[in-house]
């Protein structure tokens, strides 16, 4: 049904729909149809144009009634169409599976011979296959079904591998299923909506071919004719009586193009990622729209100060408050932790301040960003393009993600140098090189010419650090830089952090979700739930006497090593989530001091000093933290 | 007390660079022979980081993967996974990502039914009871049972994953990072409800992790695994308190705690060994302080009574982590 | 690389094998006999018989294949009857007939199905995605037979922009503006559908890259908007458009048979099915392995192409 | 009016096409169309040519260029089929019709410069018919056996040559004006063997220039042609298969003379700007039916078939007058041999009806064999579908299978028994002789390797060709041949359809081209401004 309802949402495959069931409908109910006799002669009356004595199509070249043989060809074509897009996906899909659930031997001998098939050109194969049998329209169906199950094998069994490796499959293996039994059950499910796409997306690709068969008089046989043989019947009268040919080349026309249309929605429908509107193209910078007033910068001293920041994403009709109104700041040499659970909004803080959230379907919707005391949301696209990586440069989560697969570091590092400083390649180069050196990569004159893939995650994460560090930001924002990585490697990254900004003088912004990084690293902390910040202070003075439950709550749910074995605690409960936020505290549901007062209104960010919280019922008073 | 689970020389290699014919072009060593035993009852912590064969070694313990060498023992028994619903019945696996291990065609019931359907021949009223006991004890609700894995979050998910290892009754699990995609506030409720169900059930885990905080919470017994073999076996409080392998204080020293400063635990080659072509001797003494001669010529084996390790130069038990090792060795 | 490519070369030799073993029996099923196609209405059985004899038709199958296939490693394709000529010689002819107008198209639908797709993915849901979507849409729905008779109609009959077929004046032509001056019409009518196909796929294979984190990092360093879309985009999109390429190379050049029906450019498509309706069996048999082993050489082309822009496929 | 709705629609395909228009008209707007210089014919051929050794080929699309480039000994006279002198000046023929001998023209040469003369006459026929000749293996000769009756060549005096044959052979003469009979230049085979297909050599009024596989083939005037000195300076053969490409090549001028013009296409033609010539030639197009087995085991049933379809409309319409309904087995093109008081079979679809119902048929099945295409086919798909249509009209019930030529031929050529009732069919030849023999006798059952495919046998028939053949009297071979024909069309073996009037367009800048019964293209006289 959501399925019904997404195609019917897109206009153009509805549209499509409409036009292939309206001709589906006629062609169905042609035999009904008060129309002449589609194979009765009349030569008298050829090429009547269309109109003249009741041909509404006017007659073809032996003066049979245009319209007539245009129904039922389009009858036989649609069933030649449909027919050959099912067979030849119905044993290509067997072969797919086969090949792709087995693997190994068998995959190869099948894929092998599929090898064979795919290196003929279809048509050559096809016409083969049509001389071999003899040509009919039946014979005809069976060479474009032959010539099209290696593309569906082919496809199908890169899905079929992909899902074998899936560990619902072995899953289903350890809960004591046969291959048989995984196949039909585990494999089928998931592969029909890939057949249902491919045969979608080339069933207009058969009736087209088994057109061109027909057109070359190899497919339907006289006086029975399919639209392509009409076509091909009038091509000898091209010049002298145009619409003859016309009428049956815009009916394919118009039938293989509704079933494109119809095909891509069917597509975009089944497609999880398109459900999703995953694949819409993040826009250079974050759409702006900003409501209310801009609040000011207030005090200054920051290098980077944000004010009221708030971003949303809009997806379908939902809206997810994803950062609701977030303060901070940073000063120079400052490090800064911003930490949160998954879907907190802390990642979303970091790159709204360079516009970097993707939009669609990301909004920012208020507040301002200060950097040196100009205010970037909304600024022109040129001017964030300027400062981006050259005053305010980012790190990353996951590194191998995050550089360009298929350029050489050095290339990277070469342009991040020169899109900021015109200088010569080799001067850049030479920059990159000493980068390296400072982010202690070994061998760096060697390492400068490795892809991405050929370093190990550590390495990357240096290369990383090295981009963001090319043109000697003010700010570094790094999301999450250690979390993909082992801990012996993050120690490393974390101390090398910690150094270079010791040494530059740099403000970081950095985002976790691990208490023990923060702890080590950064001078103040700023914890983040549901999109806002609940408690902010010295990170010393936080970790000691948290004032938020939740970040008391959280600190304890945290495993510490050399604890030995023992019972957790835990919050119970979920997130909630950002597109359905009650009024009041976010966490009042799942904490246990929560009154009906923390369901009211909103709870302002309050305390002394370096420390604020955003609670009615504080852990403890708070005291003002040392910095 | 009895031994549930006993590995012997445990091995798996993977050919690399496959030829149409003849042999491959070199072999990766994967799984290097591991001998382990797993008391009844007992939840064994194995910690590694990535690459360091662990997710192997559990897959070949739930049949997933064929040994290459070695035996599987469970009940004494060795371990025969050609007949899938017998097999099913003696050992059970959580996988990692929660949400990829269930079928996202399947409703929830479907997901429940298949093993006591398959393993366990139960009719339909049977099966339903089953369910309603089982999703109870993961505090599920029955609700649940008709929705598809999409609308759930992680750790629902991941519960919906354990009642499903449980359907199949079988009393060994294998836990592969059954948190580690989760966030720390789920994360604890699925372990506090691990440990409950396996006291309740009687179970034995096998706990797979690279988180040590985590293993060590809820393990009795750890092993250390590098490079694909133990090096370092022992009591879940001791093994990071008092390390015998220097790999293993590193990774003891590397973990982020509150309260420490912080430093780089190491300063040298800090890469993996390169599987192709893997060093002789010790596979950790590129990065070890203590490596002397000796360790490039001879692979140590697991020495020690109870708290094992596999070291040419152990670390005396009394060292502390507090003992930093200088980084640059 | 070198390496590579050997082991490419050398394991296209099976395939090479199995298309010569596939075409060979295709056609030893197909029913008709060439001495009919010879004699024409003059064919008595005692005249069947000799050229039959002449042709080396009266040996067992097996055997045939294998002294085909010899003669053929040797360079001998064997004449064909129908025309009375080496078939190497005419298959060379018509090939390079072909490449011509095939290669045009095919670049043809590189160039603008990977430029509209572009454009399509960076202005998405803007006017020149809308028009683009709508103009590919139509493009892989047209029949491209149909399409070369309008144009015939319209371009060459009516307002005698182009010529009407063939590929160079009959008189006095030959040279560079005479053949491109032909091959206008036939190169555009073969290149429609696969620039639909290539400008679709690359829409999409841009879509998914956009989204990559690495698009992001490119933005956060600061690249300019052209750069991070005709640069970093479109290279990482290359990687799954280059395949498809290959696979439209093979739809071009069967495309190519109707084209060169409708405009009688004198390529080997239609030489193939003249000689498949003609049982002219050695010229169909050299030819398709021909152009297959063309097309399986192109494909390995391809995979090295994808290698040299993938550093992570193990060469 | 038509016409005006035609242009209309004209229009509307135009108008439709501008959008493609403006994205095509960046390209090279060329200078198409633009007109072939003086002197130079092109001429749009329906095909590539297979070889330009006469001996070697079979196609009329062959003929074409090959009657330009060689001589025979005989040829037809202009507008007829009956044999002149050409290379050999005079003959006489012996009493019993077994030897000829022929006095050659002198001071003819080849094209390559050898000399023409008794011992190159003697090489060519003996190149065909000797399997030891050193350049037999130059052939196949699929066309040799029109000179099988030949046993012996002899030179007698470098201008005069001796033909011994095993048979008195009436044929023989206008065997010889048939393109196998051309003369080829003995010394070109000796040079280029194999090859000579590709480097031919003749004496007629072209040389041959060049042959591009697949573009064109192009013959340039041979000053010194021993009947007068062509008026072209070049002759270039285009092959378009296509007959709708071929036909818009014309429109759009890029050739100036057009053989074999579909009939559809003959309207386009109408105007100032170019002339379409016609020709009726030895050509008949018919239906055999299966005599042996099945409903037109019955004569009735075969003359109601031959009422019940509508020739006239078929020719007129179908066909848009390119050819005449034909009466019975032989072209009036041979108008020597052909019975004029012979009426064709008038369209009656209640006679037919009668005829049916008298020999007790209701709704006889009847399978039709129907080619795609094929020499002298003349539309068959059209064709057979409208016979198919006239037939149902009067009560069969037909059923058509379409095969392609050659499997066409396969299946047809080995006789009809047991697979279908009736199969296109259509024949040109040289000689009133050829077709009955070796399509009407008993003797030329398929089984006998003759192609009477419809088992049509009558004993007086069968004597009458056998008298014709072996008499050298051409008046006693006519009245044998009329008497022939009388016979068939009461007996009704096919269904006799049409004659074709073959036809050419040219160009306005053509002048003096004229058509041939044989069906030849002879470009000699022809002037191009």
């Amino acid at each position: 049904m959501q399925f019904l309802s997404l195609l019917l949402r897109n206009r153009l495959a509805a549209a499509g729909g409409v036009v292939l069931s309206l001709v589906l409908l006629l062609a169905l109910v042609t035999p009904l149809l008060p129309l002449a006799n589609p194979d009765v002669t009349d030569t008298a009356n050829r090429f009547l144009m269309p109109g003249e004595q009741g041909h509404w199509l006017g007659t073809d070249h032996l003066g049979r009634d245009l319209l007539a043989r245009l129904l039922h060809g389009t009858r036989l074509s649609l069933a030649v169409g449909f027919a050959a897009a099912f067979f030849a996906a119905f044993f290509g899909a067997a072969i797919g599976i086969i090949a792709g659930y087995f693997g190994g031997r068998t995959d190869n001998l099948i894929m092998r011979g599929v090898d064979m098939l795919m290196a003929f050109p279809y048509i050559l194969l096809a016409l083969a296959i049509v001389a071999a049998l003899g040509p009919g329209l039946t014979n005809a169906l069976i060479a474009v079904a032959a010539v099209n199950v290696p593309f569906f094998a082919r496809n199908i069994r890169g899905v079929t591998v992909g899902l074998a490796h899936k560990e619902f499959v072995d899953a289903a293996r350890l809960a004591g299923l046969g291959h048989t039994r995984i196949i039909l059950t585990e494999i089928l499910p998931n592969v029909i909506p890939v057949i249902v796409i491919a045969m979608s997306t080339t069933i207009g690709w058969m009736i087209l071919e088994t057109a061109g068969l027909s057109f070359l008089g190899l497919g339907s046989q006289p006086p029975q004719a399919d639209l392509g043989s009409m076509l091909g019947e009038a091509r000898g009268a091209l010049i002298t009586n145009p619409h003859t040919s016309v009428v049956p080349g815009a009916m394919i026309l118009v039938i293989v193009m509704s079933i494109n249309l119809l095909g891509d929605g069917v597509r975009d429908a089944l497609d999880p990622r398109l459900r999703s509107g995953a694949l819409t193209r993040p826009m250079p910078a974050t759409r702006v729209e900003r409501k209310g007033t801009i609040p000011a910068e207030g005090e200054g001293g920051a290098v980077l100060n944000l004010r009221q920041l708030q971003t949303q994403f809009h997806v379908k009709n939902r809206i997810y408050k994803a950062v609701g109104g977030v303060d901070l700041k940073v000063a120079p040499g400052e490090c800064l932790g911003v930490i949160g659970e998954s879907g907190s909004g802390k990642s979303v803080t970091a790159l709204s301040v360079m516009g970097l959230v993707a939009s669609p379907p990301g909004v920012i919707t208020g507040g301002a960003v200060y950097f040196q005391g100009q205010d970037l949301v909304g600024a022109p696209y040129e001017r964030l393009r300027a400062l981006r990586g050259d005053k305010v440069a980012y790190i990353f989560q996951d590194p191998l993600a995050t550089l360009h697969p298929l350029y050489k570091v050095g290339d990277q590092l070469v342009e991040a140098i020169r899109v900021h400083h015109p200088v010569s390649r080799s001067e850049a180069r030479a920059r990159a090189v000493a980068l390296l050196k400072q982010v202690r990569i070994p061998n760096a004159e060697s390492r400068i010419d490795s892809y991405p893939h050929e370093m190990s995650g550590g390495m990357r994460q240096r290369v990383g650090i090295a981009m963001a560090l090319a043109n000697d930001p003010e700010v570094i924002i790094a999301d999450e830089p250690t979390t993909a990585l082992d801990v012996t490697v993050q120690a490393q990254i974390l101390s090398l952090l910690d150094d270079l900004r010791r040494e530059r003088g740099l403000a970081i912004i950095f985002i976790t979700h691990d208490f023990g990084v923060v702890a080590q690293l950064c001078d103040r902390v700023a914890v983040m739930y549901a999109g806002r910040i609940v408690e902010t202070g010295p990170t010393a003075a936080v970790l000691r006497a948290p004032a938020h439950p939740y970040t008391s709550r959280l600190i304890a749910c945290v495993p510490e090593l050399g604890g030995g074995r023992r019972r957790l605690e835990a919050i119970p409960g979920l997130p909630p989530a950002v597109d359905r936020l009650e009024p009041g505290c976010a966490f009042a549901p799942r904490c246990l001091k929560a009154s009906a007062a923390c369901r009211e209104g909103d709870i302002a960010l309050e305390g002394p000093g370096a420390r604020a919280v955003r609670c009615i019922h504080p852990e403890a008073e708070l005291e003002e933290g040392v910095a | 007390m009895s031994t549930v689970l006993k590995l012997d020389g445990l091995t798996k290699s993977f050919p690399v660079g496959k030829r149409l014919l003849g042999k491959p072009r070199g072999v990766v060593h994967a799984v290097q022979p591991v001998d382990l035993e797993v008391q009844q009852g007992e939840t064994l912590g194995i910690v590694g980081e990535s690459g360091c064969g662990k997710s192997t070694l559990a897959r070949m313990l739930v049949g997933l993967l064929p040994p290459t060498d070695g035996s599987i023992e469970i009940n004494g028994a060795p371990l025969d996974n050609a007949d899938p619903s017998e097999f099913g019945k003696k050992i059970q696996y959580v996988f990692q990502d929660p949400i990829s291990s269930l079928n996202p065609r399947k409703t929830i019931r479907q997901v429940m039914e298949a093993p006591l359907k398959r393993l366990h021949g139960m009719n339909r009223a049977a099966r339903d009871k089953r369910i309603a006991e089982i999703f109870a004890s993961v505090n599920l609700r029955e609700e649940f049972l008709d929705r598809y894995p999409h609308e759930f979050s992680g750790g629902q998910a991941q519960r919906i994953g354990i009642a499903r290892a449980l359907a199949a009754e079988a009393s060994i699990l294998i836990l592969d990072e059954p948190v580690s995609a989760l966030d720390v506030s789920v994360q604890a409720q699925v372990l506090n409800l691990l440990a409950d169900l396996k006291k309740e059930l009687g179970l034995t885990y096998l706990f797979i992790s690279h988180d040590l905080a985590v293993v060590e919470a809820v393990s009795d017994r750890v092993a250390v695994l590098y490079f694909g073999a133990v090096v370092e076996v022992g009591r879940a409080e001791e093994i990071f308190r008092a390390p015998r392998h220097p790999y293993t204080q590193l990774l003891a020293n590397s973990a982020p705690v509150v309260g420490r400063a912080l430093t780089a635990p190491e300063g040298r080659e800090t890469e993996l060994p390169d599987p192709l072509n893997p060093p002789s001797g010790c596979a950790f003494r590129a990065r070890c302080p203590h490596a002397s001669e000796i360790c490039a010529k001879e692979v140590p084996q697991l020495s020690g009574q109870g708290h094992r390790a596999a070291c040419h130069h152990p670390l005396d038990q009394s060292s502390a982590t507090e003992t930093e090792v200088s980084s640059q060795g | 690389m070198t390496g590579y490519i050997l082991k490419r070369l050398l394991s296209a030799v099976p395939v090479l094998l199995g298309i010569t073993v596939i075409v060979f029996l295709i056609m030893a099923m197909i029913p008709g006999d060439p001495a009919l196609a010879i004699l024409g209405a003059y064919a008595t059985p005692e005249n069947v018989a000799k050229i039959n004899r002449d042709l080396g038709l009266d040996a067992p199958l097996v055997a045939r294949y294998f002294i085909w296939l010899g003669n053929m490693l040797t360079g001998d394709f064997g004449t064909s009857f129908s025309l009375n000529r080496p078939v190497i010689d005419e298959v060379l002819d018509r090939f390079s007939a072909t490449l011509l107008l095939a290669g045009t198209s095919f670049v043809l639908c590189s160039v603008l199905g990977i430029a509209a797709g572009v454009i399509s993915a960076a202005k998405q849901y803007g006017w020149a995605d809308k028009g683009i979507t709508f103009a590919v849409l139509l493009g892989i729905s047209i029949p491209s037979f149909f399409l070369g008779m309008m144009m015939i109609l319209i371009f060459a009959v009516e307002l005698r922009w182009f010529p009407v077929s063939g590929m160079k004046m009959a008189y006095g032509g030959g040279g560079f503006a005479d053949v491109a001056n032909h091959l206008v019409m036939p190169a555009f009518a073969l290149a429609v559908v696969a620039t639909g196909v290539v400008a679709r796929l690359s829409r999409s294979a841009m879509l998914e890259v956009l989204r990559q984190d690495f698009i992001r990092t490119a933005r956060a360093k600061g690249v300019r908007e052209g750069r991070v879309v005709w640069g970093h985009a479109l290279r990482a999109a290359m990687v799954s458009i280059i395949p498809v390429l290959g696979i439209q190379a093979g739809f071009v050049l069967s495309g190519a048979v109707y084209i060169e029906m409708v405009f009688q450019w004198p390529g080997v498509g239609r030489m193939l099915v003249d000689a498949i309706l003609k049982r002219d069996i050695l010229l169909v048999q050299g030819g398709v392995v021909f152009v297959a082993a063309c097309y399986v050489l192109f494909n390995i082309a391809v995979d090295v192409a994808q290698s040299l822009l993938d550093p992570r496929i193990k060469t | 009016m038509k016409q005006g709705i035609l242009n209309w629609t004209r229009r509307g395909v135009l108008g439709a096409g501008t959008a493609l228009g403006l994205a095509m008209s960046l390209g090279l707007a060329g200078q198409a169309g633009a007109q072939t210089p003086p002197g130079v014919l092109i001429v749009g051929q329906i095909a590539e040519p297979k070889a330009l050794d006469p001996a070697a080929v079979t196609a009329v699309n062959d003929f074409r260029i090959l009657m330009n480039v060689y001589d025979g000994l005989v040829r037809y006279k202009s507008g007829t089929l009956e044999v002149e002198p050409a290379l050999a000046e005079s003959w006489e023929i012996s009493e019993d019709g077994t030897t000829y001998t022929f006095k050659l023209r002198e001071g003819v040469s080849f094209h390559d410069g050898s000399a023409f003369d008794a011992e190159a006459v003697k090489f060519n026929f003996d190149r065909m018919l000797k399997e030891d000749h050193p350049y037999h293996d130059t052939g196949p000769f699929p066309l040799a056996f029109f000179f099988s009756s030949v046993e012996e060549v002899t030179v007698v005096d470098p201008l005069t040559v001796e033909f011994q044959l095993n048979a008195p052979y009436a044929p023989f003469l206008s065997n010889l004006a048939y393109p196998t009979g051309l003369i080829v230049s003995p010394s070109a085979v000796e040079e280029y063997g194999a090859d000579y297909d590709r480097h031919p050599s003749g004496t007629g009024p072209f040389t041959f220039a060049e042959w591009e596989s697949n573009t064109h083939v192009i013959l340039n005037a041979n000053a010194d042609y021993w009947d007068g000195a062509p008026e072209l300076e070049t002759v270039v053969f285009r092959p378009i298969t296509d007959a709708n490409t071929r036909t818009a090549e014309m429109l759009a001028g890029g050739i100036d003379l057009m053989v074999e013009v579909p009939p559809v296409a003959l309207s386009e033609f109408e105007g100032d700007d170019f002339t379409v010539v016609e020709q009726a030639g030895p050509h008949v197009w018919f239906l055999i039916l299966n005599a042996k087995e099945g409903p037109f085991a019955e004569k009735a049933v075969r003359q109601a078939a031959n009422y019940a379809v509508n020739k006239t409309a078929l020719v007129e319409n179908v066909l848009e007058g390119t050819a005449d309904v034909a009466a019975g087995p032989t072209p009036p093109a041979f108008a020597w041999a052909y019975n004029e008081s012979l009426e064709p079979y008038p369209y009656d679809p209640e006679k037919a009806k009668e005829l049916l119902a008298e020999a007790g048929m209701e709704a006889p099945e009847v399978t039709f064999y129907v080619t795609e295409g094929g020499s002298g086919m003349l539309d068959p798909v059209a064709m057979g579908t409208a016979i198919q249509a006239d037939l149902e009209a009067v009560g069969f019930d037909v059923t058509i299978e379409t095969y392609e030529w050659n499997t066409f031929l396969g299946e047809v050529n080995p006789g009809l028994e047991g697979k279908a009732d009736m199969a296109e069919m259509a024949w040109m030849t040289n000689d009133p002789d050829t077709l009955p023999y070796l399509a009407l006798r008993t003797d030329a059952w398929p089984d006998k390797g003759g192609f009477n495919s419809g088992y049509y046998s009558n004993p007086e028939v069968d004597e009458l060709l056998e008298k014709a053949r072996v008499s050298t009297s051409q008046e006693e071979r006519a009245s044998l041949y009329q008497e022939m024909q009388a016979i068939v069309q009461e007996d009704a073996p096919w269904v006799f359809v049409a004659n074709w009037k073959q036809n050419a367009v040219t160009s306005s800048a053509v002048e003096d081209f004229a058509l041939e019964p044989s069906f030849f293209l002879l470009l000699k006289d022809v002037v191009k401004n």
